[in-house]
């Protein structure tokens, strides 16, 4: 049911295919209104297990591409990791199953006004959003580079494609398989001053986005990270998604990475504090936890 | 297909149909807007509203269970400054049905926390969150829930019900529906969560934060059922309100059956931010195809003998 | 892979794995004759044994909820003398260790059932079923479960554990624990099914014969979890049985770390028969992928802090 | 896994298809071994719902036919009635999906050991058993004859099968949308007479059963009914489907659908009582019901 022009929707989606790619699957969905919705950093949020599942949570996963037109109508795309159960039945959907959407959901990446040069940061699967993102960039005159990392090859997606999408690309894997060996933070701080970056974009896991957050910031560069989080509603209203971020005013509040989020200000955001309430957090400390549900 | 006459009676105020959402799972329901009209549904619970703001438990706060979720998020929240300033008028604005949840942690705490609330115009009801704190155990223990009812019902005007939303896991709901009835409650929530508790895979300690947690989902709306029955087949004449695992309107029936006047949609709003609305349809359907014309003519009906019409 | 141990002491009895039939969902073992191999269990929990035979309540028996059943039998079944003649010396025949659940309805009847099993050779433990008759509650009631623990206790030999099982839904599991350990318990089983209810689509009346029944299934483990977790918690010494939606081996895992020396099986034997069977093989693969090479290093583990091991 | 070679087996069946039948679904499943052992009358449980599935119990079906050899290896098929969540999640399977087969379950029809007349009574799609029951009841030199019945036309099961398989076929719809109009009953008298049937078999709703157990009785012939009913676990250990039924010492027990049946010899089901534990019954009664759930 749509109520507004702008916002989310929620949809009826058909699958049109899923595709291996890597270690990965790759899904295309049928999504009437959300294409037409999509910023690059939002995410879309689907049922798993079929009519009679038990599954009650979406599965979030930030959009890859987004088409609003097409043969068989607006198309959004996403990337799926194996491991758990529910990403796990979507990644063996075939062609025509249908399933509940909503999206476009969050908040997106915040795109410069400026033609300036950014610095696109991926870990894994979770790179899949940058694509989109750095096709927006360019369309502004900004200058783009890349850099991919991940554990091994097959977990790297979208090394191709950064050579269209970017002007440097560097990949990096843990094992050295595939790029240089060992972790992106070891390659940013050199492109970012060789490349003059303004504006760093990241996502990935969080140990990734830290490093993003931090090679800005000794660069002097902004920076704006989507944030990887499990998140049972991805609308808003259940509260199981915080995380600590710093607002303007210097205060610590438990925020919502759904909708707050997934993209903050990587200075804003509480890194080493993450899976806790920071002492002196906005309504902290709670008492305790005293072995009881607290409501 | 029959026309059928939702409306039902909160506790003397009356509701154009008696679905609603559950305390802290439609936050103040404005995140529900893009998806369903707040004004449309019986009424909309807000989460349990603290005297003081609160960050709430560390993450995680959620797991996912066998057809339900187990949560504890520590009741965060900005308090009851920052909800009425912000979250009660864009209720009242968008002319849903407020019905305002409060938890307190001490007598002192609910009493204030009724008179502020109490004295806000377009309260529709106030929820008493008597699950919590678990340690407490006022949801519990019929004395002990019955003194919060008491200060709670002193400082909210009359006309405005005060509901007790009480904990399944007791010797005898009934005892306790009985105390807080006695207290001054207007009608009772049946009910809270269940306490239950999940090891993570990886770390092979407690998946949540707050280690114990509240199991809710179509996994336990049996006992939700349960819960009805027993109070209204004991006390016909308190109003209750049915909270549980409702995912279908047929579920939302189920409870009305078992002698609910009004139900709670909460988990089910995760999995499909429009299912509140979805179910006030579904419901509708299900009395229209077993031409039932009036949801007051169902409430309690599991209690009479088969074929027995009214 | 690494090797494992999936030895498992019950209350000083020493059983080849944690995995057992629960009381009720696997007859008295030999309908699952076709489908695994009963003395490869840890034990066979037999339905509850009554001192006389019983019809049972009409049906409808079950209903199916979300991701369990809701159920009432009404302990249908031969009575002690039937069991003892042919049900009881097939499992020992086959090499089982038979676990005798037993439910009388006055200390009398408790403690001719207790003597009779005790005297019965190839016994390997004794349960009490004190989530039944839920009328006398004794399952709920400190003081109720620890008389009928002592009486029982007197009856059988020593060397043969007798375990009690006791109702979720209480106050405090910690005290019903307390009491009966005191009583002579040499372990709890955690926990019994959870009192819900249904009403049928078609007649709008309760779906089952015995109008309320227990909810069990993968949909109520967590509160499994949770109540073996707080009597590991308050009373680490303590033998405890988890029961409660065990569908896979890392269910049998949790219930494992959360305190219990082991574990049993019930309603997922009625959609897949094998189940124990496969849950053992599981939990050795979950242990193995971990580097874990004895169960007993596991059991209580999630209640030490992250990252030590023993 | 399979321990004995009669009894039933459990294997994971793979679907060879779905097609309809009026307002019925024939499913055909691969499942080894099944069919080596199926007798008329045994039945399979199916797991329904999936990978991940909040549906606990199998859906029961009675065995419509069963080839143990094939192109694809032994096969069983099944009939399907639309309404129940689980049967229509099978009604909906694609060819290669998989599902958890156990069966063949349960006491199968008791054929006669002389070559007598036998008259077989089916209502809806609970003559799907019957079909091969004729068959080998045929094979022994039996004289067949076929009754079936529905509500309406499109509920009627196997009427043109039923050409082939009986000598005599008489079709009977409550509305008169074919055949005769009105119910079985009406016209079994007539039949059991006129053919000097000496054995009645029946499938179908309750009342059907009982109606052929009565005019079988009537007449003086044997008769053999499969009831129908819910059936949690199908193998004995769940006592939830049970029903009265006197035994050759004349005590009314609650025996089990699943493992004493499904067939019965329908003078011994107590037809009036079912639903009830009659007064009598061993071990009645229990004390009575007490709003608390009892075992
Ligand atoms: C900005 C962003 C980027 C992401 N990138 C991707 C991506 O591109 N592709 C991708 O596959 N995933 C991505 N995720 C993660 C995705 O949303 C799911 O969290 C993920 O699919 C869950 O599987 P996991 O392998 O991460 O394992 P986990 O998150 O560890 O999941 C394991 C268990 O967690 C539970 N669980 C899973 N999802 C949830 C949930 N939403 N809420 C509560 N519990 C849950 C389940 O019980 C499951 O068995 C992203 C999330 C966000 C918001
Ligand atoms: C001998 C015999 C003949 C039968 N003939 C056929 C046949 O040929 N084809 C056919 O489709 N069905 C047949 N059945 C019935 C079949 O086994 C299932 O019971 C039926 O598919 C369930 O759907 P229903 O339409 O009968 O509705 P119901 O039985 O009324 O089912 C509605 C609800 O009952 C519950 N339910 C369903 N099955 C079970 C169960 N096994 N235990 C407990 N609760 C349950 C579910 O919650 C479901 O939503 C037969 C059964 C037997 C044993
Ligand atoms: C994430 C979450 C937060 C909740 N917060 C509150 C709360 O603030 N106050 C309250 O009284 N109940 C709270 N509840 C309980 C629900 O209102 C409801 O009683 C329970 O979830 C059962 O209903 P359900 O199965 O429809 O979810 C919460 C439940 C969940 C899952
Ligand atoms: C049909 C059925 C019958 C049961 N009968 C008994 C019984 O006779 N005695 C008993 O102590 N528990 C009985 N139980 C409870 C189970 O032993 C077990 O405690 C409960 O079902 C939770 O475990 P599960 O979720 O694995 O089924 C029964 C449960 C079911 C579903
Ligand atoms: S996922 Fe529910 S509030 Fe963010
Ligand atoms: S279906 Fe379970 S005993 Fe018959």
């Amino acid at each position: 049911m749509t109520r507004a022009a702008t916002g989310p929707v929620q949809v009826t989606g058909e699958v049109l295919g899923v595709k291996r790619a890597g270690a990965f699957h790759h899904l295309t969905l049928v999504a009437a209104g959300v294409a037409e919705r999509f910023r690059p950093g939002t995410f879309v949020a689907l049922t798993v297990g079929g009519d009679l599942s038990q599954r009650l949570l979406r599965r979030t996963f930030p959009i890859y591409r987004a088409r609003p037109t097409g043969a068989y109508g607006g198309t959004v795309e996403v990337v799926l990791a194996t491991g758990d159960d529910g990403s796990d039945w979507l990644s063996r959907l075939g062609g025509g199953a249908r399933l509940d959407v909503l999206g476009p959901l969050g908040r997106p990446f915040a795109l410069p006004k400026e033609p300036v040069t950014c610095t696109l940061v991926g870990g894994g699967h979770a790179s899949a959003p940058l694509f989109g993102l750095a096709e927006r960039l360019r369309e502004r005159g900004c200058a783009v580079h890349m850099v991919l990392g991940a554990a091994t090859e097959t977990r790297l997606f979208g090394a191709l494609e950064a050579r269209r999408a970017a002007k440097t690309v560097i990949v990096t894997t843990e094992d050295g398989s595939v790029g240089m060996r060992g972790s992106v933070s070891a390659v940013l701080p050199d492109l970012l001053a060789r490349t003059s970056t303004d504006v760093v974009y990241a996502s990935g896991p969080h140990g990734l986005l830290h490093a993003a957050a931090e090679a800005a910031e000794a660069h002097g560069a902004w920076s704006q990270t989507a944030v990887e989080t499990d998140m049972p509603c991805g609308t808003g209203v259940c509260q199981a998604c915080v995380l600590p971020v710093v607002g303007e005013d210097g205060v610590t509040r438990m925020v919502r990475a759904c909708t707050e989020g997934p993209v903050f200000r990587g200075d804003r955001v509480r890194w080493r504090d993450l899976g806790t309430v920071p002492s002196g957090t906005w309504g902290a400390p709670p008492p305790a936890p005293t072995g009881g549900p607290a409501r | 297909m029959t026309a059928v006459d939702l409306s039902t009676s909160l506790a003397g105020v009356t509701l154009p149909n008696p679905v609603m959402t559950a305390a802290g799972c439609a936050a103040a329901g404005r995140e529900l807007e893009p998806f369903l009209d707040v004004a449309a549904l019986g009424g909309v619970v807000t989460r349990s509203v603290t005297l003081d703001p609160r960050a709430g438990w560390p993450p995680p706060r959620m797991v996912e269970t066998a057809s339900g979720v187990l949560s504890g998020t520590g009741l965060q929240g900005p308090g009851i400054g920052g909800f009425l300033a912000t979250e009660l008028p864009w209720l009242v604005q968008r002319q849903a049905r407020a019905v305002v949840s409060i938890a307190g942690e001490s007598l002192a705490e609910f009493a204030e926390l009724a008179r502020r609330v109490g004295n806000s115009p377009g309260v529709t009801a106030v929820e008493v969150n008597l699950g919590w704190p678990e340690d407490a155990a006022t949801g519990r223990d019929p004395y002990q829930a019955s003194k919060v009812v008491n200060v709670v019902r002193r400082d909210v005007p009359r006309g405005i019900p005060v509901l007790a939303k009480l904990a399944p896991v007791v010797h005898s709901v009934v005892d306790v529906t009985r105390a807080v009835v006695k207290a001054g409650a207007d009608g009772v929530v049946l009910a809270h969560t269940v306490p239950g508790m999940a090891i993570d895979r990886r770390t092979l300690r407690p998946a949540l934060g707050g280690v114990t947690g509240g199991l809710s989902g179509p996994a336990v709306h049996a006992l939700a059922v349960r819960c009805v029955w027993e109070v209204h087949q004991a006390l016909p004449d308190v109003c209750v309100v049915g909270v549980g695992g409702v995912r279908t309107g047929y579920d939302a029936l189920e409870l009305l059956l078992a002698g609910a006047s009004a139900v709670q949609v909460g988990t089910m709003i995760f999995h499909d931010p429009s299912s509140p609305a979805r179910i006030v349809a579904e419901l509708e359907a299900e009395l229209s195809q077993r031409n039932l014309t009036r949801v007051a003519d169902v409430v309690g009906r599991a209690h009479r003998p088969e074929g027995e019409l009214s």
